[in-house]
């Protein structure tokens, strides 16, 4: 292998160059459908995939409180308060049933790395990844997505894509 | 009413105030119509969308938001700079590129000053900008400025020669240096000269673009080694003079080339009757022309180092330029 | 692929001819560790060894070089299970560029006052490395060409990879998985009354 | 040999400068420049454009992750190593995940082995095609960029579609790829395996990819100026580069035909046909030159693994679920798109590691800098500078 392509005139490879630029100009203009690889941001969106790790959305009937994502997260950006209830028996005559409730469910977006090892953790189907990503704040505190917040994301949370095989 | 606009346009006065509200207004106006054109082309060229957002459709009035947005934004004068210097150099660029537009002939008769040395009235002032350039360097108390500085003129040393020499084929052919006279001696010969002066031709757009500083030979500016060369300290409205010259002056450039060896506003085949009217719409035309080549240049190649540009001037294009001189004066002798 | 201390005392790991010949060569002794050759050689043998390494071992790539600090006491992170003898160990990983045989060099300096000979003279590359390794480690690096900071400010003070360095960010701010759901409220004498 | 022509030379250089005084000056690259890829700071003495003594100077993005890993469990840990040299995010993981995994002697499956090497070589193609955008922007070249970069997208897109990240894809777990969504009873059943259509639209992708390489090379290899900005330009030869511990595409510029994929059993590449690209004389056009041909060996890598990839079967290994590594140490060593990264784990069987020291390629290629820019001019400072191709994450860690 050679690392030299070969010798040519003087000059040619600075033609061969232009007509690259040129066609590339021609096909874009012609074919934008097909050739342009940019759209037209706010007006025009792509759809991310729906596996993306966009932000995290939290179902709050499914939480127990375990806190396991809470002490699993690296970043340690995720803050939970709960404290215990007491349910009437489903059927009469049952056991009273204890329930942990959720007083208060942060994660704080400006620290989260989106490693995504709080939803692997979760053993009860509460934390969802969503691909949605147009949640940018002027103030570093509203980064910061209280649990009704995270709820509000579970409406996005995309079927999981087709196998391959 | 005809009768008291030709009178009133007689008035030396009036017609130079006249001529100077034109010139004041086609600078932008052409800036703005080429920096457009850039934008848009380049973004096709690399597969892009380009601007779309501002004025609606294509995103027409991008030039204009962003000469707004220049205008809003504080003027920076570094500590350090050489203030009344640092003020003067953008006007001194924009200056020299206005003082250009003055012998350009659009048409028969439609010229704003029809010089006799017009051409070399032409490349004397053109230079005026290096120098504008080199003030701009030296005065923003920044060694990456300094530096841009200095190599604008040594491109300018470099390159002004080649320049020169590239026209004198033309000069020659012609028999005349006023523009008006250049074209119509390529009227009466009935072609554009770059059939002959081929040569002349391809030194005379090399050199234009290292004048005008444009990629390959942007290294005054060289954004990826130094900042942004003679600009970094510039903001607001001052980074805006150099930008409009920037494109004015691309299009004096390529008006000069189209004029000395395209045969300016004349085309074959229209008759010369039509001329008073179309002469300016064919010049822009050859004008536009050349500008997107420049463009297209700018688009494909990558930037020479400075002793590689001082290498191709001195050992290339002034060798190929005196050796065009000498058979193009042979050969007038000659035929 | 994988092979344990264990299975080297049953078959002959692949590599244990080269490492026994490294070792003859440099004057150390090898131990093969999950496909890494470890040379330990004393601390005074330390720029010989690598010169010998890169001269007749043909292991003329430099990788890397940093250090260990084994330590009972530690300010961040999990203590060490058993009780061990309080070092800084310094490693040197070089390598030949043909068959990608790889030796790490290892030596024991004490804890207090570490100071060993530099090797910038024979690999060039461990300048940096050094420098990082003096840095975080407070090694003192004899005969290093261009000493001094090279991540940290000058202003720095202590060695932050020394397991006696506090984490501060994990020091300043509580653990949120410490706090735990709170027991259920006593049940109110109203709901229950004969109770 | 000194010819007539370099004498000349010589003399007239001397002469200039015995009768010019002139001043240098201290020129300060960074740490915000263009071209320094970052916060890398350069230092040079100039006199006129000839740099001597170039220092530079590191240390800005210092993040500190071997005390941070001492603090994470390995799960934890592999998040934050893909953050090393996040333009090929996912090639950083592999060499710690194997290394956890020797020592704790997993055997992976081997569909997870075959995914492993299409998304490493697919972050190897996506990290050269960086380079080769930004090469030739920093010699002023503009386009090239966004032909390069209009291709990474789509192969990040694919990474994306897998892993979910584009940059951090975080898909590595000890004993195989991520295996399911989480751990809940019901995404529990939904296994991450590649996507439908994956492994046909990355065929597709990669032959894009083909033609995109015939286009730059068109557009930039023949290219007479860059040609001259290039050839002949921050000569490296093998012997101070191996020195150096220069790695990867580097070295391989310098003619040394050594690649740790072919010496180290990391990933099953033995099963693959590939060429190991070297260069000649180890210059700036050289290095440009082995990257796009090593985008080349990729797509044939990527393209056969997508032919051989066992059509079903585990992703996993048997690992436990909370994973502690058992006692020992080791070094795996991988062949990244920068040069050879590894991770040396000192484990004492606690969920994670004593000691993990991160050997990055981009710290040592970058480490003699001021060995070949002294005595170059200030454009080729910025020529030799981005042909080393590297990610100051990778440097500061």
């Amino acid at each position: 292998m050679t690392t030299n392509a070969q010798r040519t005139i003087p000059g040619f490879g600075l033609i061969k160059g232009l007509g690259v630029t040129i066609t590339t100009m021609f096909k874009t203009i012609l074919f934008p459908k097909k050739y342009l690889a940019t759209v037209n941001y706010p007006k025009v969106k792509e759809t991310p995939v729906p596996r993306a790790r966009g932000v995290i959305a939290l179902d709050q009937e499914a939480c127990t409180v375990c806190m396991l994502c809470a002490r699993q997260c690296p970043d340690w950006c995720i803050y939970i308060e709960g404290h215990k209830e007491s349910q009437p028996p489903s059927k009469p005559g049952g056991r009273i049933r204890v329930r942990a409730e959720l007083d208060r469910f942060d994660i704080d977006y400006a620290l989260c790395m989106y490693c995504g090892i709080c939803v692997e953790v979760c053993p009860f189907d509460a934390l969802f990844w969503t691909p949605e990503y147009e949640y940018s704040e002027s103030k570093m505190g509203n980064m910061l997505h209280d649990m009704d917040r995270l709820q509000d994301w579970m409406t996005t949370v995309p079927e999981p894509p087709a196998l391959e095989k | 009413m005809t009768q008291f606009i030709t009178d009133m346009f007689s008035n030396f006065w009036v017609s130079l105030g006249g001529k100077l509200l034109l010139v004041a207004l086609m600078v932008p106006l052409i800036g703005m119509l080429l920096g457009f054109a850039e934008m848009k082309l380049s973004a096709k060229m690399q597969s892009r969308v380009g601007p779309y957002f501002a004025g609606g459709r294509w995103g027409w009035a991008q030039l204009i938001a962003d000469g707004v947005k220049f205008f809003q934004k504080e003027d920076l004068i570094p500590e350090d700079a050489d203030r009344p210097v640092f003020k003067a150099a953008p006007i001194l660029v924009l200056v020299g590129t206005l003082a250009l537009f003055v012998v350009i002939p659009f048409g028969p008769g439609l010229v704003f000053q029809d010089l006799s040395v017009g051409i070399f009235y032409a490349l004397a002032i053109a230079s005026i900008g290096t120098i504008g350039v080199l003030m701009a360097g030296w005065s923003s108390a920044n060694k990456y400025s300094l530096m841009g500085g200095l190599r604008a003129a040594g491109q300018l040393i470099a390159y002004e020669l080649p320049l020169v020499l590239a026209v004198v084929g033309s000069v020659i052919m012609a028999g005349t240096m006023s523009m008006s006279g250049i074209v119509e001696a390529q009227i009466s010969a009935g072609f554009p000269f770059v059939l002959v002066q081929f040569v002349g031709f391809g030194i005379f757009m090399v050199a234009a673009l290292a004048e005008l500083s444009r990629i390959p030979f942007d290294m005054p500016i060289a954004e990826s080694e130094l900042v942004m060369g003679y600009v970094t300290e510039y903001s607001g409205f001052r980074f805006l003079f150099f930008f409009l010259a920037e494109y004015a002056n691309m299009f004096t450039m390529s008006a000069i080339a189209a004029t000395l060896f395209l045969g300016g506003y004349w085309l074959p085949f229209v008759p010369e009757s039509t001329l008073e009217f179309a002469g300016p719409l064919i010049l822009i035309g050859k004008v536009f022309l050349l500008t997107f080549t420049m463009i297209w240049f700018r688009w494909t190649f990558p930037r020479f180092r400075e002793d590689q540009l001082q290498t191709l001037a001195w050992k290339v294009l002034i060798p190929l330029a005196l050796a065009n001189i000498a058979i193009t004066a042979t050969l007038k002798v000659v035929l | 692929m994988t092979s344990s201390p264990s299975d080297t005392e049953a078959t002959v790991h692949p590599l244990q001819e080269f490492a026994d010949s490294a070792a003859e060569t440099v004057g150390g002794e090898a131990e093969i560790q999950f496909d890494t050759i470890k040379l330990r050689v004393s601390a005074d043998k330390w720029v010989d060894a690598l010169t010998t390494a890169r001269d007749d071992l043909d292991l003329v790539f430099f990788s890397w070089l940093s250090a260990i600090d084994w330590a009972n006491d530690v300010e961040a992170g999990d203590p060490l299970k058993e009780e061990i003898e309080e070092r800084i160990e310094l490693l040197c990983t070089v390598s030949d560029l043909t068959e990608g045989r790889r030796v790490t060099f290892s030596t024991d300096l004490p804890t207090k006052k570490p100071s060993v000979d530099s090797i910038v003279e024979v690999y060039v590359g461990a300048n940096w490395h050094e420098r990082e390794t003096a840095e975080m480690f407070g090694i003192t690096f004899e005969g290093h060409p261009d000493p001094g900071p090279l991540y940290l400010p000058e202003s720095f003070l202590g060695n932050p990879l020394k397991k006696s360095f506090p984490l501060l960010s994990r020091e300043v701010k509580p653990w949120p998985g410490s706090v735990d759901v709170e027991a259920m409220p006593e049940k109110p004498s109203t709901e229950n009354p004969e109770a | 040999m000194v010819t007539d022509t370099d004498l000349v030379r010589h003399l007239s250089e001397a002469q200039v400068s015995v009768e010019l005084q002139t001043e240098e000056m201290t020129l300060n690259i960074g740490p915000q420049h263009p071209s320094t890829h970052g916060v890398l700071r350069l230092v040079a003495r100039v006199s006129g454009e000839r740099c001597f003594d170039v220092k530079p100077v590191i240390g800005y993005m210092h993040r500190g992750y071997e005390k941070l890993s001492e603090v994470r469990t390995y799960p934890q840990i592999t998040a934050l190593i893909n953050r090393i040299d996040w333009v090929s995010g996912y090639a950083n993981e592999i060499p710690f995940i194997v290394a956890a995994e020797k020592l704790m002697d997993v055997e992976v499956p081997e569909r997870a082995q075959y995914i492993r090497v299409i998304l490493t070589e697919m972050a190897r193609v996506s990290s050269h095609l960086v380079f080769m955008a930004s090469y030739p922007l920093e010699l002023g070249a503009a386009t090239p960029l966004f032909f390069a970069l209009r291709d990474r997208e789509r192969v990040l897109d694919l990474i994306e579609g897998v892993t979910g990240g584009r940059f951090h894809p975080n898909f590595n777990r000890i004993g195989g790829v991520k295996p399911n969504a989480g751990s809940g009873p019901t995404t529990k059943k939904t296994p991450q395996d590649l996507p439908a259509g994956f492994l046909g639209e990355t065929n597709d992708a990669m032959n894009v990819v083909l033609d995109t390489c015939e286009e730059i090379e068109d557009l930039v290899a023949g290219n007479e100026i860059f040609r001259a900005r290039t050839k002949g330009i921050g000569v490296l030869p093998a012997e101070v580069g191996a020195a150096f511990g220069v790695s990867g595409p580097n070295l391989r510029a310098s003619g040394v035909k050594f690649d740790l994929r072919k010496v180290e059993d990391y990933l099953p590449y033995d099963k693959f046909d590939f060429d190991v690209v070297v260069g000649e004389n180890g210059d700036c056009w050289d290095r440009w030159w082995v990257r796009l041909e090593e985008i080349r060996e990729s797509v044939k890598i990527i393209q056969q693994a997508i032919d051989g990839i066992p059509p079903s079967g585990p992703l996993q290994a048997k690992v436990p679920k909370v994973i502690k590594v058992p006692k020992g140490e080791t070094y795996v060593r991988a062949e990244n798109p920068k040069g050879e990264m590894g991770y040396y784990i000192v484990s004492d069987g606690g969920p994670g590691p004593y000691r993990l020291k991160i050997r990055s390629a981009s710290f040592s290629n970058i480490s003699m800098l001021s060995w070949i820019l002294e005595g170059v001019l200030v454009p080729d400072i910025i020529a030799i500078m981005g042909s080393l191709d590297f990610v100051l994450g990778d440097v500061d860690r």
